[in-house]
């Protein structure tokens, strides 16, 4: 105890010493205003590891005085109840001028703290400074308040997915209209029997940690299902070690399913490079050699999409396309037969199995869209009663309420 | 007209071959003037007090350089010109020899007259893998990431990076970006959260993707080589220097820029009229 | 074809000659790079250097580098050739670029991700002589769990047990759809949502109408709401709701010609960087950076 | 049967991130994660590299129709990775480690592979597009219907505001209607129309992307692990 009470003594010595050092070190007078009212609070809902700090700007910051004065907040941090350790007495950090607010990230949970700042004018003389009045701890939280909203919204959203899954898996059927590029794969599949050429299926160049390569990979099994019931070959070049294991895994199931597991053919399903160019090239070389009647993109595509696209449309093959990168769908659209827009993409592989459970999934996703479009509509409407009507409360505080509590918003 | 409908491809390759190489073999030259978006840009690093701390990440490849180079070169120079304090970085794999050359190129040789020293003027971090998790890591500490540079020297021993501690630091983030990860990333976990302005150089592509953030959580745009030439006019009319022809990178590609687009527009006219034609001479039954 | 051939072997000879005329006779050459010692950024770092100008005194010919521009002017010809049809040229450059690509990437997944971040985490001191600073840190055990995994992996090269690859596969989908659910909803779900909230009327400063703000405002959600009509799933494109989806599919359809013609852009930029590459590094044509200042 | 041990796996590990996004404590799991994957990515190059060998191979010994190109890939494959990973060429900065320096420091021959041949390849095929671009202008933009119409007629308009040509061509509009001259329409476009439908699109992915991880943790689609029930 007398141990702590000394080290208690010492910090504050410390600390009244070398402010005062500081003090001294330049004439009195000329210094800038100090900033006030320092005040610190443990930054909410996070692992203990940070600290809030407000406080009110020095007299001679402030926008109007040109040239400026203040050019920045210096703030000092102690460490108030362990053994003096090298890394831990004394730390600063500096704010900009006209900022009066700073979060300490690099607390110790639990550890208590003391804090000074000064405001350093722009000849780099400092003020006196200005202290929080006790300790402040940074408390570690079990649950990080500031996504309170979001796990709502996480759970309205997934729960509506998951109940029209289990709804339709009870019997509920339902109504899902027509995407014409997955009435188009099975087609475009025979042609490549009739015309005794492979087809090409390309599940994008990202890595299996992407969701659309998943979703890429899902319609790769059934397009090999149905090229196992058709006799047709499919190749399938990958840019990623582990979605060509991912896609051998599918394409071998699909082909045992088919009940022609004897056709299976490993070799079919290849790595080439990481690098997408060089991928590219592969595959366009292969495009010109090979002619494949039919191609098939889905997953994630950046700049190669047109190369394959155009190269795909010189050898006449029927080709279809889905990617959720928003900037490539253009250049599906313009050169392929068929282009799965962006969410399409998600939707197919439940089309394709028209299985219960995956259609519901469908549902689910367009609760969701019904439930985007109607915070939507809300929100804008009472924005516009905000402008139309200034004066009147109600608009602004559920305006308030939606942006700031529902969607999180500042 | 039938023979504009059986076209061959080639005859096209060929005209756009022409319609760059042309006017780049003539030097050619087209006036710019620099849009809002880019002059936001360009305000806010003359804006900043001489010496602040600037993030650079070049976070594209060698097949993007020739967009994105000119406009990583136009900006280092203006962040020279200002004195700034560099901090620079990719988070592509290959961007990493681009890093090197542009610091060979701008900071040792162009302007060795200012004597701009490693580890005080500016710093190579290098490159990191893990994309978008370096991003979100540094949002809160620098060192959990980058323990040392890009030479392994350890951050503390370096003057300009010896108080770093996060991205908070930073006075301005400049993503120069050619996809992913890019500058969607830096929006998400680096400027939105800890709202430090952002300014980002976009290849052609991902331009479109970076104007829902602005203005909120963008503070402007390069686009493609146009943003570059933009940016380039701007800071030759602050600076003459940089309104030599061989400062300007940028501008001297927007003329066969421009041929090209005008082909482009050409042959969709042309397209048109073959489809027309085909519909006129074979009459629906 | 035998004309084809004839033209195209007129064509090279012809281009041989211009290139031998163009490095052998005329003064200055074309396609050389001169190097000269730099001055040094970092104090202890070992001499490097920096390309310079022919004419300049401390410069010296650099033959690797010379090789290389030679190389690399070759390698782009060959891609450029495919553009005519598929060639042994095409070919030879593709093999060269998968081979090198995937050696590259893995060179750089080895010194780069193996080491620092699964040995040097395992066994810091053992692999400081790749990474000096690793030499006082203390081992991390979580490096464990990837080092299991990559095993588990490797075990598809054998030739039985590679079921057992599938369990670190499954465990990257599954963090990974995880990490993915949560970052779309929150990111483009929430926050496109929270962006489109706008007021359907703007007043300007002195509180008039704002006529040409609202219209833009009013277009911008129509868009939004009739676009994600289009992808609704669960009924036809039929009656009203037809055309609200067609009014969405317009909105998609602009977005979609914006966006192609963005991209036009940035692929003429990239094919004019090449040619400045064929026309500037190497047959010396143009020399827009005052590279080789006045020798040209 | 085979996949449900995976999908076990798969279901808890996607549900403990999830839960972790929410409890201060463990944010940080998310980029430990993310370490493990860059190497399990990085150890997968084995396999993509040994199935890369054993496919030229197989093509170079069955003397297949252009077995030479395969030895050309085989040859700049292990060329490559010998010198990279033995750091041929990379200059010594500290005599004590004389392994430290980066495997493509300048001068190099990992290097010279890099700016010689993979920067000039990649960038060239990459260049390709140019092209590409201008046949698909040709063939596919029609004024078919008017979906189509639209596309072409944006296209055209950013197009031309994205060059001087466009500047020039409305110089004469006023001032006040500057929002109809060619660089005014341009942003219009993509401040308004580019930017509704984008946002439509990303919704539409994130319900997406939500609803296809869901159905890899509820196990309904497990088409990745071979179980080909979707």
């Amino acid at each position: 105890m007398t141990c702590r009470y000394a080290l208690w003594i010492l910090a504050g010595s410390f600390c009244l010493i070398w402010t005062t050092a500081r003090a001294v070190a330049q004439p009195a007078g000329v210094g800038p205003a100090p900033p006030h009212d320092l005040v610190a609070a443990d930054h909410p809902g996070d692992n203990g590891n940070a600290i809030d700090l407000k406080w009110t700007l020095s007299g001679d910051d402030h926008p109007d005085f040109k040239p400026r004065r203040i050019r920045a907040y210096r703030i000092d941090r102690t460490l108030i109840d362990e053994p003096l350790s090298d890394d831990a007495v004394l730390e600063s950090f500096e704010v900009p001028y006209g900022v009066a607010q700073y979060t300490d990230r690099r607390c110790r949970p639990s550890a208590a703290y003391r804090y000074s700042a000064v405001a350093i004018a722009v000849d780099g003389s400092v003020s006196p400074p200005v202290a929080t009045s006790g300790e402040t701890r940074a408390i570690r939280q079990w649950f990080d308040s500031s996504r309170t909203s979001f796990a709502v919204i996480l759970v309205i959203v997934c729960g509506l997915v998951i109940f029209y899954t289990e709804r339709t898996k009870a019997g509920k059927s339902l109504h899902v209209r027509e995407i014409a590029a997955l009435t188009a794969m099975r087609e475009a599949v025979g042609r490549a029997t009739e015309m005794g050429r492979p087809c090409l299926f390309i599940t994008g160049i990202e890595d299996m940690n992407e969701i659309a390569t998943v979703a890429g990979v899902a319609i790769l099994s059934h397009v090999a299902e149905t090229a196992a019931d058709y006799d047709a070959e499919i190749v399938v070049p990958t840019t990623r070690s582990l979605v060509m294991t991912a896609a051998q895994e599918a394409v071998a199931a699909a082909y045992l399913a088919a009940d022609r597991s004897d056709a299976y053919n490993p070799n079919n399903i290849y790595y080439v490079t990481d690098e997408q160019f060089a991928f590219v090239a592969h595959i366009t070389g292969y495009m010109v050699r090979e002619r494949p009647a039919a191609c098939f993109y889905a997953g994630i595509f950046y700049a190669e999409s047109l190369i394959l696209a155009e190269t795909g449309n010189s050898v006449g093959a029927i080709q279809i396309a889905g990617t959720s990168e928003a900037t490539q769908l253009p250049f599906f659209v313009a050169g392929c037969d068929y282009t799965l827009i962006g969410e399409e993409l998600f939707a197919a592989s439940a089309y394709l199995t028209r299985e219960p459970q995956q259609l519901g999934s469908l549902k689910g996703q367009d609760a969701g869209k019904v439930l985007a479009a109607a915070v939507l509509v809300v929100g804008c409407l009472l924005k516009t009663a905000v402008v139309l009507r200034p004066d009147s409360a109600g608009p602004g505080e559920w305006l308030k309420f939606l942006m700031s509590t529902c969607l999180g918003g500042d | 007209m039938g023979w504009l409908r059986r076209l061959d491809r080639r005859w096209i390759f060929l005209s756009m071959l022409l319609a760059v190489a042309i006017p780049q073999l003539t030097q050619a030259r087209v006036p710019e003037k620099p849009t809002p978006l880019v002059m936001a840009v360009f305000d806010k690093i003359e804006s900043l007090p001489d010496g602040s701390l600037v993030l650079i990440s070049f976070d594209y490849g060698p097949s993007a350089q020739g967009e994105l180079a000119p406009m990583a070169t136009a900006l280092m120079r203006h962040c020279c010109l200002k004195r700034h304090k560099l901090v620079l970085m990719t988070l592509w794999p290959d961007g990493k020899p681009l890093v090197e050359r542009a610091i060979n190129q701008v900071l040792v040789d162009e302007f060795a007259d200012f004597g701009f020293k490693y580890g005080v003027d500016y710093v190579n971090l290098g490159y990191k893998p893990g994309k978008e998790v370096v991003i979100k890591t540094i949002a809160n500490s620098f060192r959990t990431e980058f323990p040392t540079d890009d030479g392994d020297r350890k951050l503390d021993d370096l003057p300009l990076t010896a108080d770093l501690t996060s991205l908070a630091d930073m006075d301005l983030l400049v993503s120069i970006s050619a996809g992913f990860p890019g500058l969607k990333e830096w929006v998400q976990y680096a400027s939105s959260p800890l709202k430090i302005p952002l300014a980002v150089g976009a290849t052609a592509v991902q331009a479109p993707q970076a104007y829902p953030y602005i203005p909120g959580q963008l503070l402007g745009i390069l686009a493609a080589i146009k943003g570059a030439a933009e940016y380039e006019v701007a800071l030759g009319e602050v600076y003459p220097k940089y309104s030599e022809p061989k400062m300007q990178d940028g501008v001297r590609r927007m003329a066969p820029q421009l041929w090209a687009h005008l082909l482009i527009i050409g042959l969709i006219v042309l397209g048109n009229i073959a489809a027309f034609s085909e519909r006129f001479e074979r009459p629906r039954p | 074809m035998n004309r084809e051939k004839r033209i195209w072997g007129i064509l090279f000879v012809l281009a041989g000659c211009f290139l031998l005329y163009r490095a052998m006779l005329t003064r200055d050459g074309m396609g050389k790079v001169y190097l000269k010692p730099a001055a040094a950024a970092v104090a202890d770092a070992p001499p490097s250097y920096v390309r310079a100008r022919p004419d300049d005194p401390q410069a010296a010919l650099s033959l690797p580098r010379t090789l290389g521009i030679w190389f690399a002017a070759f390698l782009t010809l060959s891609i450029f050739s495919f553009l005519y049809k598929d060639n042994p040229f095409y070919r030879f450059a593709e093999a060269v670029m998968v081979g090198v690509s995937a050696a590259y990437l893995m060179v750089a997944g080895f010194w780069d991700g193996i080491v620092p971040k699964l040995l040097g985490r395992l066994a810091p001191a053992q692999m400081s002589w790749a990474s000096p600073s690793l030499e006082n840190q203390s081992p991390d055990w979580w490096g464990l769990v990837p080092l299991v995994m990559s095993a588990m992996l490797l075990a598809r090269l054998l030739p039985r047990g590679g079921w057992i690859a599938r369990w670190p596969l499954a465990f990257i989908v599954g963090t990974y759809a995880g990490i993915r659910l949560i970052s779309f909803l929150d990111a483009d779900f929430v926050s496109q949502i929270r962006n489109t909230i706008v007021p359907l009327v703007v007043m300007n400063q002195a509180g008039q109408l704002d006529l040409w703000g609202s219209v833009r405002n009013v277009l911008m959600i129509v868009g939004v709401l009739s676009s994600l009509a289009y992808f609704y799933f669960s009924l036809d494109h039929k009656g009203a709701y037809g055309v609200v989806a067609r009014v969405g599919v317009w909105y998609l359809m602009i977005t979609f010609g914006a966006s192609f013609a963005f991209t036009v852009m940035g692929r003429i930029a990239l094919f004019a960087s090449r040619l400045e590459f064929l026309f500037d590094d190497w047959l010396w044509l143009i020399d827009p950076l005052g590279k080789r200042s006045d020798l040209l | 049967m085979k996949s449900t041990i995976p999908w076990l796996i798969a279901a808890v590990a996607g549900s403990v991130v999830i839960a972790a996004y929410f409890i201060p404590a463990a944010q940080s799991w998310q980029d430990a994660i993310g370490q493990w994957f860059e190497v399990l990515a990085a150890v997968a190059f084995i396999l993509g590299g040994a199935n890369l060998c054993l496919q030229n191979l197989q093509k170079i010994s069955a003397r297949q129709a252009g077995w030479g190109y395969a030895a050309v890939t085989l040859v700049s494959f292990v060329v490559t990775l010998g010198v990279g990973l033995l750091k041929i060429g990379v200059p010594v900065e500290d005599p004590q480690h004389p392994w430290a320096g980066s495997y493509q420091a300048e001068g190099s021959a990992e290097w010279w592979l890099f700016e010689y041949a993979y920067n000039p390849l990649v960038a060239t095929m990459f260049a390709l597009l140019a092209f590409y671009v201008a046949s698909a202008a040709f063939r596919a933009f029609r004024l078919k219907n008017a979906e189509a119409t639209l596309l072409l007629l944006t296209a055209f308009v950013v197009l031309l505001g994205r060059t001087y040509a466009g500047t020039v061509l409305t110089a004469q509009v006023p001032d006040e209607y500057s929002a109809f001259s060619i660089p005014g329409l341009t942003t219009i476009i993509m401040g308004v129309f580019n930017t509704a439908g984008q946002r439509a699109i990303m919704i539409g992915i994130a319900l997406g992307v939500a609803a296809t991880s869901l159905k890899v943790l509820l196990g309904i689609n497990r088409s990745y692990l071979g179980s080909g029930d979707g």
